[in-house]
């Protein structure tokens, strides 16, 4: 019990990687990564602390120290990297459409198509944001509106408030398992990969948790968590 | 002649409040005003003068009692009150101009409004009021600017210049400081002269001497004695007339 | 020093100039203002039809007969003083979600449903200091408008309220002032006001610092601006007596 | 319409009953009523002491000789102005940005994040009512105690203002309703308050109508209750003269 | 003797205000008070009479010349004016009693927090000294439940509980109802008849002539006369005093 603490900033409303869950009586942040860090941390004989916050507050709270990590299906992305440094990748992330059916958009390109104009709901500060920003809302090719969380962009493509959401895969198959008349697009917007973020100057916190990484991925226990997620079957779907 | 009773008042109660706190400011007045008469209202204070005059164009709603002007009972819940109030004009203490609009709007505001005349009309007509009372030039001034004596003048056009057929007047002078109070009240005997139909309420015992056809005395909401002014102020029967005089003689 | 001040000039590079980011701080405070603006007007508005119902039933309900019009001003008395507790009695945060996410679920203009929903809030203020302004209008006025013939409704319209309102255009001023601030909760809901264009240079970037405090300087500098006109307009009325 | 009622119930267990959902609220509820009330705290003291300065200031500091006393009191005259234009120039939510992002940038306990920054510009509001309870108080109330050899702090502690606080007591107390609302913003930095409670529900069901109407009527009846209490308390203060 | 002098008082000057539209309240003022002296000072109204008691304990900073308490100069930088305050107690027109306080309280802050006494020191003295005013059953009332001339009483019980060497009065009396002025007076008089040092700035001639030793007269800031009540009620010599004075008798 008196072993040390390691803080991890996520933003949980973000399933099935975190989101908020009664367990045993107890308000709880659950989830692939709060899983796998709870092995890191086990495996590294350190006690996990969650902290939930802006996603968008994550990587400066990581700068600052108020996080030793943050974990919260994050992609790895140059700009990411002039501000902190990544573990190993840990998962791989698809960023996918969201549609209602029926919608003229039907493959990713019709998004970038010439005179394109639609309004793209997402996640504020996520990679979603940031490639809608750049692809399409910094080009001239539509809008992106950004939410607090996926689940209000979600929310937003349900009342027609935006014509899609550009969100990971992972929690848009929840998010469409949970509205209907929803459908995520086969052409996926990109791939990526996931990683833990530390800081700069903690490169021996960096070296401890890829050296779990590997470690729980050779035992099984990472897939095994991220097979408890989302299982084969509908992975492979 | 019972034509030219003008407005006929018959049993007038005035209560403020209810049950037993309530002020009985009129308690049972019966009057008739006759076309072109100049009626004085004296009294002392609490008399309920000013609530008598006031339930004649309902300023005031009566409790009880009945006011017929010009043939039609205007306490009854189907008359119009807005449209009998135009034909009846009312001067108040306070002047009670619109600070926010000049002299000539003040004036024109209520004939143009109620289609009574066109602007032009309307215009016209208070230029010539204006002139009647000596402030042309104040036209285009705001209220702020004026005089109280001033200020009552224009007041006076404001509700003749709506045409009507009497008017009613609660103390006219008395916020007024005592040099301005001659000015306001040659403008009132020019009117009489004219032959309005009057209702005055006033302390002014010369103006009531001079113009009034009747001097009606009232105390504790009752009409205690009325008569011409020669009857009244050199003859007045009641004891309770004779001290008012007396004081304020 | 010099390595300080570079640190903060390559910082201002990175927040505002590069890929033009200072554009999300423009089209933020244009529709800052704008919404404002509009619901500041609507707050105005709808505040003052509140306010003239409120005082009109505090002064005459009692002395009133029975009849169709009392119950009419009675009813609709009894509204706007459920509308005064419900919008006084809620965060003007959950208003505009609720505007938002479920009555106008399906609209797209985000930045009209922000100015009804912080126009609907402002009313419900704004009413009290109007309502404030007709009480303060002496009752020789209506009156006299009543005995020049005009009805409750035209004396309000055409006498009181043109004087109630110039006595509290101070106050209303100044709630354009404070809906200025409150109104930098609307990237609550995706809107792209002030707030919003620093929060999206923040997400970029990864420095906090410099877009908060720009956000912060320029809605310091709108209120202090603001301020000062509303002081010049107190004093020029106290001024002038029409 | 039992169909509808059975949607009702349906939408009714989906939203509280499932998963405990409803204890989101109540957390959220009891952090909301934590940080109002010890905002509320610091904002009293601290806007109280911006009171006693910027009052004492303005006061004295015409009539005062020159010397330190004179230059000390006039600049911390200067702080407080300044502290006051800064922060009722700039949004509560913006201000908690930067407490959260770059003040307290390496703290974890954001609760008290929150704390700090309601309660710091609760003061800049506060400070105005003291004030103005300061200046009621009789002139005669502080020459008695400066006769009796209390220096000025001492009257002004002893004397002075423990009448202006009773006089704006219920002022005070209203401040407290003001910032139970204003606080549903600490959700913009993940603190996780009554507001937060709803969206956390909404993001888990998407069903915003339940949530936010449930916490649209806790605000509620929050409200009209401490309302209640402050109406109440105003009419104890006002038959009681000491 | 000079040893007996307690407060010298040297080319007093107090301007309100600076510049030409400076008010001169006192125009070089000099005056000595000894030990157990009973000064009364009159004058018309403006003529500086409560600037000058109020210079004493510089409740009102003066603008120049001197003022020595007991040998020191109480006018300079060095002094602090907080320690000379509380050797001499201050009595108001308008009683200046802490409403939010209690009688015992109002009586025992200062010499409590001045650490003069204990808090039962304190509250025995209290007692005593509501004994010699007759208020004792009024220990724990508040001063709103107080009638006029109580509560000058307890505002005079409260300074005299700091043990001072001097009392200033200014007009204690003249926000009394008349019913009520003779039992502060008569206050006053025991307290003068112990041998207590008194300042005081009264309209009451009858308490001037009974218990003064000397009647001083000012007038636009100056002292113009004095002596002895019997000179001065009597015979005075200045044209100003005798036109005060028969005004006021
Ligand atoms: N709005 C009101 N509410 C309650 N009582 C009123 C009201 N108006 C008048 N009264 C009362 O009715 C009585 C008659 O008042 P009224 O104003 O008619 O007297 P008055 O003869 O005009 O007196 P004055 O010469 O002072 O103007 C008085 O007792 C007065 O207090
Ligand atoms: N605080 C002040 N600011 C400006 N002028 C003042 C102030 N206090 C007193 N004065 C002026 O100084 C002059 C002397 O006032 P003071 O109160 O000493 O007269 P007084 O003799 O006590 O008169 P009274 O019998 O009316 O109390 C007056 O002209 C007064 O207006
Ligand atoms: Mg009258
Ligand atoms: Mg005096």
């Amino acid at each position: 019990a008196d072993k040390p603490e390691l803080h991890m900033g996520t933003n949980a409303n973000f399933p099935p990687y975190e989101y908020h869950e009664y367990v045993d009586d107890a308000d709880t942040i659950v989830g692939i990564d709060a899983e796998v860090a709870a092995a890191i941390c086990d495996y590294l004989g350190y006690t996990l602390v969650i902290d939930d916050m802006e996603f968008g507050a994550i990587i400066t709270a990581v700068q600052t120290g108020k996080i030793d990590f943050g974990m919260a299906g994050m992609t790895v992305t140059d700009e990411r990297k002039e501000s902190v440094n990544f573990s190993d990748t840990y998962a791989t992330g698809i960023q996918v459409i969201i549609v209602k059916e029926g919608s003229a958009i039907t493959t990713a390109d019709d998004l970038f198509a010439e005179g394109a104009n639609h309004i793209i709901g997402v996640q504020e500060s996520t990679t979603g944001d940031l490639y809608c920003t750049w692809d399409i809302e910094d080009e001239g090719l539509g809008t992106v509106d950004r939410y607090k969380n996926g689940a209000d962009a979600v929310q937003a493509l349900v009342t027609d408030k935006v014509d899609c959401v550009v969100i990971d895969n992972e929690p848009a198959k929840a998010f469409v398992a949970a509205n209907e008349g929803l459908i995520i697009l086969d052409t996926e917007y990109v791939t990526e990969d996931y990683a833990i973020a530390i800081a700069k100057e903690n490169t021996e916190l960096l070296e401890k948790v890829n050296e779990a990484l590997k470690a729980l991925t050779e035992d099984g226990t990472i897939p095994a968590i991220i097979e408890k997620y989302i299982p084969a079957e509908e992975a492979a779907e | 002649m019972t034509t030219n009773v003008l407005i006929k008042v018959t049993g007038l109660e005035k209560h403020f409040g209810k049950g037993e706190n309530a002020v009985r400011a009129l308690r049972g007045v019966d009057a008739e005003i006759t076309q072109g008469e100049k009626l004085v209202v004296i009294g002392p204070s609490g008399s309920g003068k000013s609530t008598f005059l006031r339930c004649l164009n309902r300023l005031e709603e009566p409790t009880g009692g009945q006011i017929i002007f010009d043939g039609v009972d205007i306490t009854s819940p189907s008359c119009d009150i807005n449209h009998v109030r135009r034909r009846m004009g009312m001067v108040f203490q306070q002047f009670n101009l619109f600070p926010h609009k000049t002299v000539l709007q003040n004036i024109t505001l209520a004939p143009v409004k109620h289609k009574l005349m066109t602007r032009e009309q309307a215009n016209a007509r208070a230029m010539e009021l204006l002139n009647r009372v000596g402030l042309v030039e104040k036209a285009a001034a705001y209220p702020s600017q004026l005089s109280g004596g001033q200020k009552q003048r224009i007041a006076i056009v404001r509700a003749l210049a709506m045409n009507p057929e009497v008017m009613l007047f609660d103390e006219p002078t008395s916020a007024l400081d005592p040099e301005m109070v001659g000015e306001v009240l040659q403008v009132m005997k020019d009117l009489a002269r004219e032959g309005m139909t009057m209702v005055v309420v006033t302390h002014e015992m010369g103006f009531a001497r001079e113009v009034s056809d009747r001097v009606m005395f009232m105390d504790e909401g009752r009409i205690v004695e009325q008569g011409t002014p020669g009857d009244i102020f050199v003859n007045p029967q009641n004891k309770r007339t004779q001290d008012f005089l007396s004081k304020l003689l | 020093m010099s390595e300080w001040f570079d640190g903060i000039k390559a910082q201002f590079i990175l927040n505002f100039v590069e890929k033009s980011r200072w554009r999300y701080l423009l089209t933020g405070l244009f529709n800052t203002l704008k919404i404002t603006f509009f619901a500041v007007l609507i707050g105005i508005a709808l505040g003052t039809v509140i306010a003239i119902v409120r005082s009109t039933a505090d002064r005459n309900l009692n002395a009133m007969r029975h009849g169709p019009g009392r119950t009419i001003l009675s009813f609709f008395d009894k509204i706007c003083r459920l509308y005064l507790t419900v919008v006084r009695g809620t965060p003007v945060v959950i208003q505009l979600m609720i505007f938002y996410y479920v009555i106008f679920a399906s609209s797209r203009n985000s930045v009209l449903i922000a100015i009804i929903s912080f126009g609907l809030n402002s009313a419900a203020y704004v009413a009290e200091v109007v309502r404030g302004g007709i009480m303060s209008v002496d009752i020789g006025q209506t009156e006299a408008g009543r005995s020049l013939g005009f009805n409750y409704v035209q004396t309000m319209w055409l006498i009181v309220v043109p004087q109630a309102l110039k006595n509290v255009l101070p106050a209303l001023a100044n709630e354009f002032i404070v809906l200025l601030k409150e109104t930098s909760v609307a990237g609550y809901v995706a809107i792209k006001d002030l707030t919003k264009g620093g929060d999206i240079i923040r997400g970029a970037t990864y420095s906090p610092f410099m877009p908060l405090i720009a956000v912060a300087l320029i809605y310091l500098v709108l209120v202090v601006f603001f301020s000062w006109l509303v002081g010049k307009l107190e004093r020029r009325l106290r001024n002038s007596d029409h």
